[in-house]
């Protein structure tokens, strides 16, 4: 969905940073505005498995530091799937704290393969994982709490 | 004191209670699921946690997401609001299991609370009076009929486990009865999970009086006096007020301390509510407890100038109750509109956007909402957008407070029922405090007479 | 009583009025500027007439404007609001010859207390305490020379026509004092068209204490407590509360019924407010009287209850006070903090379209404002945009309750000055009541310094 | 000036009513729209002499029956001058009951000539032509109130 007040936010920025091309990409949502042009606005297409997980549009105008962090930007075109937290925990990498990591960055991954563990109530659950392909990124540390829909895991598509 | 307290629900609840949590210097941790990502409890909690997708079964309502959120944030306590989570025995005792306080009574009291043919059992012994009818669960249509008989018609056939009118049935004659009966019971089946039904006297147009009470640790049970909700459409409360203008002095004293007595006799602690009808004799008869706070709350906060929420968390923390019940006072006139996102004729819910949201200010006027200009009012929760507050000194002034209030209320984007409000504070019946839980049903079938007049016109 | 009352303001305290009128069924005139078309209260006003362009003197400060714009709508009674004509004994003297009511006290005693000399004479003459100083107006160098020298150094030199401290002089020594004394005539007379000063003792850090009064035509006079206001910048008053912390019930008591004396002495009829210095001993002086409705009138309605403009109609209309002193109750404690469109480091004045306007409810919040989300705040008139009172329990929870306020109040698009508020609100002196008319310059220096300092590191 | 909230609710307005081409003039502001074509929005140029009255932007989307009044609508090519209520009054076209108005539609009207009275205060006050022409039209009836910038007459200059 396109949010009017964060669009005009976006432009107001773009106006005072006197930028003539600003493209901004976060999860499946996708604005371009190109100065002396045109303004384009599109919602770019996600896998449709991954949870896509809403951009916050707080009441404030985001400050112009905190703009969407560009660095771990996932590229649609590659076919990477993201496996999300289905439940609030903590994350947990491997069976128990002596044991090596589930799955390591670059190993091959199976559909139903445990990716990792997430303790909720005093109870530990498997998160498998629904992708066959190579572990392509790691997005929370070993032992850090997780809310729902939080990115886990990058999985390049085989 | 608690360092950090979970609130366990959304809108304007979750807001009301972090300004208590904010004034007594509390940390806060909102919970929310993915519709309400942009709330303004989510923006003004000290933490935030995204506990489950929009349906409330998925989130606001999911006892693991919740807890495992107190459990990765360190809270210490959590707040359940009304709704959701607030009367369910079994989050109370999670919460209990899991050392984390649950800012309501013990499971105990909310699990009998619950079952609505014990808890009138409890009262009865208590002293409290009740309304003639079954001894707990009626089995079978022949026992119905008999329990009838001896009572007197009309009478009422509720669900045990009822709640916002569901599993409820009138019947005014042994035929009407049987078919009453069956009725009620399949609607308690498919609403509750549970087709127990119990039999009360039904009572023609009575009022719907409650009492606010609270209690703490120590053994100390106070009541902060009564508000009348008699203001009803299909068991929704609309319209409350404190006093209620069908108290005497005597008669809320005498209400009072039955109630006071009763919460002792099953070792209340937190804030609660005894729901009476009161008849047109002046008979009270006892309903149902609500073992929570109540959206009204703040029309006794208003009278009595006592900070409900904040009792609840002292209470809940320990700490004795701030003042005695000597010290509670009574002054002037509260009344409180719901304001819903829903069409003022149909009532049907009206969802979207609010692009204008104005309320006045001025003297005696509070307004407790979630809601801002350019909000999005979701179609997943319950419609109520906000609740207009005024403070008088007596009742009329109350009245024509509420009413300056919502005629000076600009709310653009979704259809709201305040033009509903300012209807029925405008009424003969309203004006002169002669109310009833019939009053909405006159109130709706005359409005339909007078449309169908002017069509025809 | 009258049928239709003019409201010749703008801003809150126009929709303030409106208030009072609506729950007191009176239709209200709003008036405006080309600058105000689309503002709140002429929006819900009954009836609206443009009186003029955007410059306040040739709109809200024009007598025949507003005058002709009662007689054309019919208004039989106009209420001045604060500043514009609420001070002006022309206004309220035209009003009496187009027998139209000017909702303030009569034109004898605005002009009376207008002229500060006299003003204090007639006090010290009904036996309230005054500043030791000048009899009158200083006409010389020499006098001035001579008086000081009596009462002893600091002195002040003040404007006879004065207010928001223009034409207003310390001085600490004679050659100080020659130099004060014509820079005080000076600027006298640029501000106010008349040169006129007197002398008073200086008092080094003293507290602003004024007392609300209120009186009928029957010769009924009350007063409804004091307010400290002590907190001011260039003597504009940013933060008031009731109860002062610095009264004791005996001195409370003994400086009301020495103003209800006075007022009764100059037949002193509606709203009214007398002002004081207090010093560190607990000695008062008087100030001044303003003879209007004051902009922090709600914070004395929140810790007593009256609503002080609908007694202002009444008395106007020639009714009599609604209640009596012994029926005057205090509880609580109130405060106000004025939300400015300024710079909170530089006071630099900012106008502009507001964004997002969001101000939180809860138990105890008021918010009066003109103000909304979209709305344009104008450079022609005063830069403050809203009220913000909370009442609490003591001092203690009306301050959480105003940081929790401030801290959840959401204002874009223009700068203001809640951080200010809520720096001063954390201040140790402020939380434990060590209030003084110097406060905010020794809050301002101490605040440059850590900026200097922050700078220098 | 324009006010962005305005023309969107314009817009929407036009939208709802599958309108293909909307022009709205009053006084000075002047929006039009071609569905298909682009968005003009234009402040038309209004003779520096004539008082512009504000657009009245309410809070509400005004419903849409309430758009402006084309009736009285000026047409700024035609070079007429407005002369507008410098006082709130009560607006007289005639020195006295029984005698005939100052003006009537037709007459030419010089500059200094007084136009009518409007009485503030029990005080008479003539009102006198700015403008040197041909009387057009007079807006308001005599013996009605009339506020500041109210528009009275409008003069075909010479």
């Amino acid at each position: 969905m396109i949010n009017v007040d964060e669009l005009r936010q976006v432009l107001d920025l773009a106006r005072d940073h006197e930028l003539t091309e600003l493209e901004i990409e976060n999860e499946g949502f996708k604005i371009r505005i190109r100065k002396g042009g045109q303004v384009i606005v599109q919602q770019a297409p996600v896998p449709a498995s991954a949870a896509a997980t809403p951009t916050r549009v707080a009441l404030a105008a985001p400050p112009a530091g905190s703009a969407p962090d560009p660095a771990p930007a996932i590229d649609v075109d590659m076919e990477l799937a993201i496996v999300t937290a289905p439940i609030v925990g903590t994350f947990y990498r491997a069976p128990d704290p002596n044991a090596p990591a589930f799955v390591q960055p670059g190993d091959s991954v199976k559909k139903g393969q445990t990716l990792c563990i997430i303790e909720a109530m005093k109870m530990m659950n498997n998160i498998e994982s629904e992708y066959e392909g190579t572990l392509a990124k790691v997005f929370v540390e070993d032992g850090q709490p997780v809310q729902y829909g939080e990115r886990l895991f990058a999985i390049k598509r085989a | 004191m608690f360092k950090k307290i979970l609130i366990a629900n959304r809108g304007e609840i979750a807001l009301r209670v972090i300004y208590a949590c904010r004034e007594m210097g509390i940390k806060t941790v909102a919970v929310y699921s993915e519709a309400d990502e942009n709330s303004l409890h989510v923006r003004f909690a000290d933490e935030d946690v995204c506990i489950g997708p929009p349906r409330a079964a998925q989130s606001y309502l999911s006892v693991p997401a919740v807890i495992s959120a107190a459990e990765v944030t360190g809270a210490d306590a959590i707040h359940p609001g009304y709704g959701f989570l607030s009367e369910s025995a079994y989050m109370a005792e999670v919460c209990e299991a899991c050392h984390i306080k649950f800012i309501g009574p013990d499971p105990r009291v909310i699990r009998l609370m619950g079952d609505k043919a014990r808890a009138r059992r409890v009262m009865r012994k208590a002293g409290v009076p009740v309304l003639p009818g079954s001894e707990g669960v009626v089995e079978s249509e022949e026992q119905a009929l008999k329990i009838a008989k001896d009572i007197g018609y009309p009478v009422l056939i509720k669900a045990t486990a009822g709640g916002g009118g569901r599993g409820m049935r009138v019947a005014t004659s042994p035929a009407e009865l049987s078919q009453a009966f069956r009725t009620a019971q399949r609607e308690a089946e498919a609403a509750f999970g549970v087709k127990d039904v119990y039999i009360e006297k039904y009572l023609e147009s009575p009022r719907h009086i409650e009492f606010q009470i609270l209690g703490d640790h120590h053994g100390t049970v106070v009541h902060l006096g009564e508000r009348e909700c008699s203001i009803q459409r299909r068991h929704q409360k609309l319209i409350e007020e404190s006093p209620s203008p069908a108290l005497s002095e005597k008669l809320r004293r005498k209400m009072g301390s039955v109630v006071v007595d009763a919460a002792k006799a099953v070792q209340y602690a937190n804030a609660g509510t005894f729901e009476f009808l009161l008849d047109q004799q002046g008979k009270f008869y006892f309903m149902e407890v609500n073992t929570r706070l109540q959206v009204e709350h703040g029309v006794t906060e208003m009278v009595t100038g006592v900070d409900i929420v904040k009792e609840q968390i002292r209470v809940a923390a320990g700490e004795r109750l701030s003042f005695k019940q000597s010290e509670v006072t009574f002054t002037g006139h509260a009344m409180e509109c719901r304001i819903n996102a829903e069409c003022p004729d149909t009532f049907a819910p009206s969802p979207g956007t609010i692009h204008v949201f104005a309320l006045p200010g001025g003297p005696g006027v509070r307004v407790d909402t979630a809601a801002h200009s350019e909000c999005l009012i979701s179609p997943y929760y319950d419609s109520m957008i906000a609740k207009v507050m005024v403070h008088g000194r007596d009742r009329q002034e109350a009245i024509a407070r509420m009413r300056r209030t919502l005629e000076m209320t600009v709310i653009e984007g979704i259809k709201t029922n305040v033009s509903l409000h300012l209807k029925i504070l405008a009424e003969a019946d309203f004006v002169a405090g002669r109310l009833s839980t019939a009053f909405m049903n006159r109130f709706m079938n005359a409005t339909a007479a007078g449309r169908t007049l002017a069509e025809a016109v």
